[in-house]
């Protein structure tokens, strides 16, 4: 326990030094979503109805964008054998990375959708679930993304084939998130899709960081 | 007590070396040789438990270490080529951090008495990338000097350093082996050590 | 028997187009993939029997 | 006696010792698949009477389901070689997924195009984000994914492994994908009509398609045997026994 909160902590503490990295992700995420409703058109019964996808498309690809550091950085400066050979278990170490990932890509973003939703007129009750929804989603982005970036560590092309690899993984996400919204607005409610999104994360939590630490030792070998 | 039996090692589809045995005592270190592209890396990563070996098997106080696993870990300390050490974070921050990975934290004065001991003084809460390569390294020995391990294996750990660090170095090798620790390392220059073994490959 | 003729069975009841379509990909590929796959192995089998050569050349 | 089995399969995972016995094989497997694609190809085109609903458009569907049945097949078979790799760390298991994986990638890419083809003339759409349609598309992602990963990394074991990893995690995801699209799909009303559901299924259509997805997988076997023979001679190209193949000699 002690060395996941102290690798969450170094991480953060990295994160806290290149700032600009972190604020990158979070203005790509922004302008995506604002470029929307030029592209398309500034009627708010259409925007309303695309919102949903649209944030959430831009929450993947936001994601994306920090996941081939995840490791990258460990592997060039020797860290990451450090973490092989440390006396925890590698696998609550690269949890402990997967959530230092998730509070400086993730959590931002949840709370950026809500104000990003009022540009696509969202009610409040819509972006409650949103945010919600991405409070769920977002950690399960970030424990499929570790095992595409743990898999791409140190390969040729890294970068595009991590989007290759991970973004059809992030289909079930995408769905279940984006339909929770748009099944509140339609006034199904949202309970179903947020319990679904809710087991996907729990088998997540279990499976992911076992392959990323298979997937790491490979690339250490 | 590390020893290991038949030993062979597989790049691509090159075999580095096979049957490969030795055994390394308390109190004893072990010097590597072999030219370029002999395997000496790769030899000091099979050690540490970081890749299998193609066949063979090690043994940590005669336990195989592919079972001991994070205790193996506890015992032995690896300095690769790269130092793990954070450009971003100070001398401080990274000694500490690095101690707490290795589940034995390490409070302020122990932490900037090893920083000062290896010529850091003064430049604790600097980012480590404003040093120069000689210091970064000098952080690496600090951590050696903190860090309690039995079992050291060092690649090349006098790349870089000035013959004040490389005098220091090997006094802590020497400190080390003489409390009963063992040392295995690789080097290219002659060592300053007395009562080393070699093993060539 | 459908067929009343060949030019029937080619028209496929309007939907050649469409049958003709997909049997006639599926074919193409079935047909070029054995091809490319005996090809990798004589390309891989051509140069090992140059390095055969090859090494036989340097022993006189 | 059950030991002498075990001994024998074990010799067969060598690649010295699976290479000239797929050799033997392979010649087997193409006459098993003219064995069943020759019938299967006669009720395809002449013993199944014209469909009342669809006329002669739903011939499509003997070679749609047969290669999406084998797309799935296929990777099923490919992640459970990568198991096997990755737990008993043989040789031949890598390099079995790796020969594997162009032909499901194919089949996948057969069933989308049949799949076009069919939903033109019948939903009057080439494209229909049908639950089917959109999981076999992500499946024929997965598929180069994975294909990809491996042509990028140099170190054929590493890719073995990494390659392993990614397939597993695809198979755990492939029955979450499918069913996702589903509920999607359901929840957007989307094409009703489905592609499989064909109207009362006549006996001889069932023969047919039994004959055609028979011939489908005899041939995945055959293709795939052959691949991965040129696998087992790129990666042993500097052992002995290779050089001493009659093939490499002559």
């Amino acid at each position: 326990m002690n060395a996941i909160l102290a690798i969450i902590r170094r991480d953060l503490l990295l994160a806290m030094r290149r700032k600009s990295e972190v604020l990158t992700a979070l203005f790509f995420f922004i302008i995506v979503v604002s470029l929307f409703p030029l592209g398309i058109g500034p009627e708010t019964a259409l925007l309303r109805k695309i919102a949903p996808g649209i944030l959430w498309v831009a929450a993947l690809l936001a994601t994306m964008l920090g996941l081939s550091r995840l490791f990258a950085p460990d592997h060039a400066d020797g860290t990451l054998e450090q973490m092989v050979l440390a006396p925890s278990p590698l696998g609550l170490l690269v949890t402990g990375k997967i959530i230092a990932h998730w509070i400086t890509t993730g959590l931002p973003l949840v709370l950026l959708a809500p104000v990003l939703g009022i540009q696509f007129d969202l009610d409040s009750g819509a972006l409650g679930v949103l945010m919600i929804a991405l409070l769920i989603g977002t950690p399960l982005l970030s424990l499929i993304g570790a095992i595409g970036a743990a898999l791409t560590l140190g390969v040729r092309g890294g970068g595009v084939l991590l989007s290759l690899l991970v973004l059809p993984l992030y289909v079930p996400a995408l769905i279940f998130g984006a339909g929770a919204v748009e099944a509140h607005i339609s006034g199904l409610g949202a309970g179903g899709h947020l319990s679904l999104l809710a087991a996907l994360l729990a088998l997540a939590v279990f499976f992911a960081p076992w392959a990323t630490t298979a997937a790491l030792r490979i690339a250490l070998e | 007590m590390l020893t290991a039996t038949g030993l062979s090692c597989v790049r691509g589809e090159r075999c580095l070396f096979s049957g490969l045995d030795l055994a390394v005592g308390p109190g004893e270190w072990l010097h590597v040789q072999g030219e370029n592209g002999a395997g000496k890396t790769s030899l000091l990563r099979i050690l540490a438990s970081l890749s299998p070996p193609a066949e063979g098997e090690i043994h940590w106080k005669n336990a195989p270490i592919r079972t001991l696993a994070e205790d193996y870990h506890r015992d032995m300390l690896f300095l690769g080529h790269h130092g793990a050490v954070k450009e971003e974070l100070t001398p401080f921050e990274n000694l500490t951090l690095a101690a707490k990975l290795d589940g034995a934290p390490l409070d302020e004065t122990a932490a900037l008495k090893a920083l000062a001991r290896f010529g850091l003084r003064g430049r604790e809460d600097l980012a480590v990338r404003f040093l120069s390569a000689g210091q970064k390294r000098r952080v690496l020995l600090a951590r050696l000097a903190v860090r309690q391990a039995t079992l050291w294996i060092l690649d090349e750990p006098f790349t870089a350093l000035d013959v004040k660090a490389v005098d220091m170095l090997s006094g802590l090798i020497e400190e080390h082996v003489k409390a009963g620790g063992i040392c295995i390392l690789t080097s290219h220059q002659s060592m300053p050590l007395p009562n080393g073994r070699v093993l060539k490959i | 028997m459908n067929w009343e003729s060949p030019a029937a069975f080619f028209a496929m009841g309007g939907y050649g187009l469409y049958v003709w379509g997909s049997f006639g990909v599926c074919a193409v590929l079935m047909i070029v993939e054995p091809i490319l796959a005996s090809k990798r192995r004589n390309d891989i089998l051509r140069s090992l029997r140059r390095e055969r050569i090859a090494e036989n050349l340097e022993q006189p | 006696m059950s030991n002498n089995k075990i001994i024998h399969w074990f010799k067969y995972a060598s690649p010295q010792s699976f290479y000239p016995l797929a050799g033997k094989l392979i010649p087997w497997f193409w006459g098993l698949t003219a064995v069943f694609l020759i019938p299967g190809l006669w009720i395809t085109f002449f013993a199944a009477p014209t469909d009342a609903q669809q006329g002669e458009g739903y011939r499509i569907i003997f070679i749609h389901v047969p290669a999406a049945w084998m797309s799935m097949f296929i990777y099923i078979v490919m992640a459970a070689w990568a198991g096997l790799g990755l737990a008993l760390n043989t040789r031949l298991s890598g390099m079995m997924a790796q020969g594997l994986a162009p032909t499901g990638a194919i089949m996948a890419f057969v069933s989308l195009w049949t799949g076009a083809f069919w939903g033109k003339p019948m939903w009057g759409a080439w494209w229909v984000w049908d639950a089917r349609l959109t999981s076999a598309l992500i499946l024929f992602f997965l598929y180069i994914g994975f294909i990809a990963l491996q042509a990028a990394i140099d170190d054929a074991r590493r890719a073995d492994k990494a390659g392993a990893i990614l397939a597993l995690v695809g198979v755990v995801n492939v029955p979450i994908i499918y069913f996702s699209v589903k509920w999607w799909n359901t929840l957007h009303q989307g094409a009703s009509v489905s592609l499989t559901k064909a109207p009362t299924m006549a006996a001889t259509m069932l023969w047919g398609m039994l004959l055609m997805a028979l011939a489908f997988w005899m041939y995945s076997i055959a293709v795939a045997l052959t691949r991965v023979r040129a696998i087992i001679l790129e990666r042993e190209a500097h052992t002995e026994w290779v050089k001493e193949l009659d093939e490499v000699k002559a």
